[in-house]
């Protein structure tokens, strides 16, 4: 025994060209090295968020949910995937005794086919510690700059210049809560308590240059929406702890509601949406789905999907109803026939396809393991 | 009464915004909005009782034993609390467990006290400064909960946001009000 | 729904003072306080590690298993328990990203009753970072000095002032591995990897004056003992893969055998020790409780016990054998009838009561939930 | 041949000695060894096969599918292996997953291969840098493993703590000799 700890020992410590194993002639002693890239191909990123450790973002082939490995974060996290899925930032705190001491806000830069942290860039120190959700931290349309949902509690946004790697400006936007970019240029909107939207412009440096509100859109009280939006056509649309789908522009720089509907109308069973990032729409079927459930009621509105609905947004029809596992959120691929992501909160990777040809119908295609608290995924191209 | 809500709220409003019209350029460990903190929040949860070590059980003297009851997350209390009860945790209904800092913002529920059949506001503190208190149940309810939009009702953030300790703990549930 | 939520931030905004909700006659408003101490009482002290964020000790009641609290450490830590019960160290790492970064690697001192971390001691970034072992951190007799095992992977011991709250003396321990404080005065042992032991003498400034080597005490090839360590009387006790169990003598600065017999003569199953702070000695009782294992063979030194046996190393007997489920790590009270605790692997805290009358055969008494990768615990008075 | 090992032992025990005979005043993020590292353990595992993308399947070549083999806590390569598979966290047999630091330095084992019924040194590296692969299986086997007065047969210890980034991320399992 001594001997052969002592051959391994010489593996380990051999000087760079002693011919010690290579005496033996019969072997030749493999390699180690770094892998330096995953496979390609499209891929489902999700967010494991941590509360009194390190979180990371978890790489799956989108075709067969092969895991291709770790992005490391930090504590209390949130993601956002570049539209090229080459890159993504992650969001998130680190103290000096990591539940304790000294506290750290940073963005994480991500370059996602070699699972790299490339950069790093210092926050204020007020960003938003919540659950995943995607309206907490966005990127604007080209890619320029970065929003940061602040709360200490009162609310505001950072900006961050992507291309500086710093900080621009802190917007103040009291009793408003979510990000969400202008489909062109640096705008954003946001949910205000009073049941409205303020919409700040900003310049190419990123700088307010104007904010507006919008008239009355949602009932706060009887009728609260969801801060989980999509985008649909170029509209903004959200859905209700009722069930109401309010479809709204922001295209001339104030929000305005376009159309509103109930998706559950004429349905049996007290069914609601709910969930965390419950809505997905998939841009080429022009389908939005939906996780609902039944019998909801008072404090439903975050039980976990027992059905996946897709609805019609144009139509305004519901076209399938898909049993699924307590789905508490989705993405989708913006396929012809689209592959939906579902987080549940066990907590594990669900995979669906969908049938075009059946209401989009969904079928099980597949489940991964996942750690933490997981709510946030994005499919890439 | 509602006059007195308004003014403290635009107040509130107000040093937001002008606190945070630039962006900090220290990192200083406490927010601007943790700073206002201790003037405007410090004061909250003045002394009202005796220190107290009955484990919250007045409000909860039914037959089989309040103190089971404070370690489920089916208790009443608990109707829109998303955390792991500090109940169970070295604390109390009422108190953070030793060596953790109670948090100086909290949401707050409006639950039924099935005892005598009236609604009571329910402040859910986090306790601070320690890791998540798994060996702890973790309970997720979320009656009259709302989007952080509504930030006073909303349990999906970390409370001790604005503690100098941001790790989160553990949660309690304290009486606060009876409810209209 | 405004009036309400403003009358609850109006709790949250009460200007001292302000009878806001004093006006409500009929209620009087709880007070949210942080409780000031646990319980009094003996308990039972678990270390939680975690590889990726914060560990903890957790503190249970040793009488009832009710759990007390948490206080905070860091990442792949170890614990020692002052014999007074009042005062805990810790000794664990923190890195500026969690996984990455700068290193830094600290003593956490801890008042046991209040839960709090009252002091933290600098340590060279050497500290062995290893699943917890009672010999990986240990406290002279007297309390004046902390012994820390680093492995980088070369073997040191750091000798931390307690009351000075710094590192004193790194003293290099090549090729050997674990600490054995002196039952009197600040020497310590080292089991080394040639089958003997090394024992370093201190001076009352914790500096060493000297060193000794021991004969050859066990065969490393053959039958290697676990570092898992008690003191009997005065001598230092381990058990061997194979199940024999070594007394030994420090008391004069030199280890010494002083017997060495097989707990397993005369059993059937191929018992065998195993686990991770495997075996404990109940001094009153005159009883070594060790965790073993059926079919023993190469690589079940780490099996969890499916009996614990409670041994009478000065007849040489084994008096009981009580079945358990899978416990990895065992602690004991020192009552006339030991109350012992084993930590499984699931992770479990159990509680065993144990019968003097019937050769301190053990019952079970309850477990409690713990959390991480938890292979240490200490009983107070 | 011994000759060379102890005289490299000796080597590696009289720099070990002399570097820590004080306690460093620096708070460096790495130690004596570490840096001797680049010295004498740097030059450890040098490139003797061109780079493999074959996840190692020359020695595991049998029917039934290597790769899905070395996802497997029971394959015959992971006899003393306690950790998290990097086979299954996107990197192979031979290879850490892309972004993470191999480990300066190993424990090895000797495992038995069924298809050949040679007895192989097997080096278990850790891959460092990143949060423990908790999406990948856990394994815990101790086929030889000894405690840390053996220190290279020792497998409780975090072997990423020669490297700068000290974080554990999963274990590998190279095969680097075969034995005697």
């Amino acid at each position: 025994m001594v001997h052969l700890e002592r051959i391994a020992l010489c593996a380990l410590l051999a000087v760079a060209g002693t011919p010690a194993l290579a005496q033996q002639a019969e072997f030749t002693p493999e390699q180690l090295t770094v892998r330096d890239a995953i496979d390609p191909g499209p891929n489902v990123l999700v967010y494991q968020q941590e509360w009194k450790g390190a979180g990371s973002i978890a790489v799956f082939g989108k075709n067969d949910l092969a895991f291709k490995g770790l992005m490391t974060s930090g504590m209390m996290g949130q993601m956002v995937v570049a539209p090229d899925g080459r890159r993504a930032y992650g969001q998130s705190t680190f103290m000096k005794r990591i539940v304790y001491g000294d506290f750290e806000q940073v963005v994480q830069i991500y370059d996602v086919p070699t699972l790299s942290v490339v950069g790093e860039i210092a926050l204020p120190p007020k960003a938003a510690m919540t659950l995943g959700y995607e309206p907490m931290f966005r990127l604007s349309a080209d890619g320029a700059f970065l929003y940061v949902q602040n709360g200490t509690p009162a609310a505001s946004v950072t900006v961050v210049d992507t291309a500086k790697g710093t900080a621009v400006q802190e917007i103040p936007t009291p009793g408003c809560w979510g990000i969400y970019p202008s489909t062109a240029g640096h705008a954003f909107s946001t949910i205000c308590g009073t049941g409205t939207f303020q919409t700040f412009a900003l310049s190419a440096e990123g700088t307010v240059t104007g904010k507006t509100q919008s008239a009355a859109i949602f009932d706060v009280d009887t009728d609260p929406i969801f801060i989980s939006g999509a985008r649909v056509d170029g509209d903004l649309v959200f859905v209700s702890f009722n069930g109401t789908l309010h479809r709204l522009s922001d295209a001339d720089g104030t929000v305005k509601a376009v159309a509103s509907r109930r998706i559950t109308d004429g349905v049996e069973g007290a069914w609601a949406p709910g969930g965390y990032n419950l809505i997905a729409y998939a841009a080429k079927a022009g389908v939005l789905f939906v996780g609902m459930h039944a019998n909801a009621g008072d404090g439903s509105h975050k039980n976990p999907a027992e059905e996946i609905w897709a609805y019609d947004v144009k139509g305004g029809t519901v076209l399938s109803r898909s049993p699924v596992e307590h789905i508490a959120s989705l993405t989708v691929s913006d396929d012809d026939a689209p592959v939906l992501f579902g987080l549940s909160e066990e907590p594990k990777l669900y995979r669906f396809t969908s049938d075009p040809a059946a209401g989009f119908t969904l079928t099980a295609a597949g489940t991964a393991a996942i750690t933490g608290f997981a709510s946030v995924a994005a499919v890439t191209p | 009464m509602t006059n007195l809500f308004d003014a403290i709220l635009d107040r509130f409003d107000r040093l937001t915004e002008r606190g945070t019209r630039a962006v900090a350029k220290t990192s200083g460990r406490r927010s601007f909005l943790a700073r206002a903190g201790s003037a405007m929040l410090g004061g909250a949860m003045m002394p009202l009782l005796p220190f107290d070590r009955t484990f919250g059980q007045a409000f909860a003297a039914t037959p089989g034993g309040a103190v089971d009851e404070a370690l489920q997350c089916e208790y009443w209390r608990y109707c829109a609390l998303d955390g792991n009860l500090c109940s169970a945790c070295g604390g109390s209904l009422t108190q953070c467990p030793p060596g953790s800092e109670a948090s100086k913002v909290a949401w707050v529920g409006t639950c039924r006290n099935p005892n005598d059949g009236k609604d009571y506001l329910v402040s859910y503190n986090d306790c601070c400064g320690k890791p998540i208190c798994d060996n702890s149940p973790f309970c997720l309810t979320s009656k009259g909960e709302r989007p952080g939009y509504r930030m006073g009702l909303h349990n999906d953030i970390n409370w001790c946001m604005a503690n100098t300790s941001k790790g989160y703990h553990c949660t309690v549930a304290v009486l606060v009000g009876l409810a209209e």
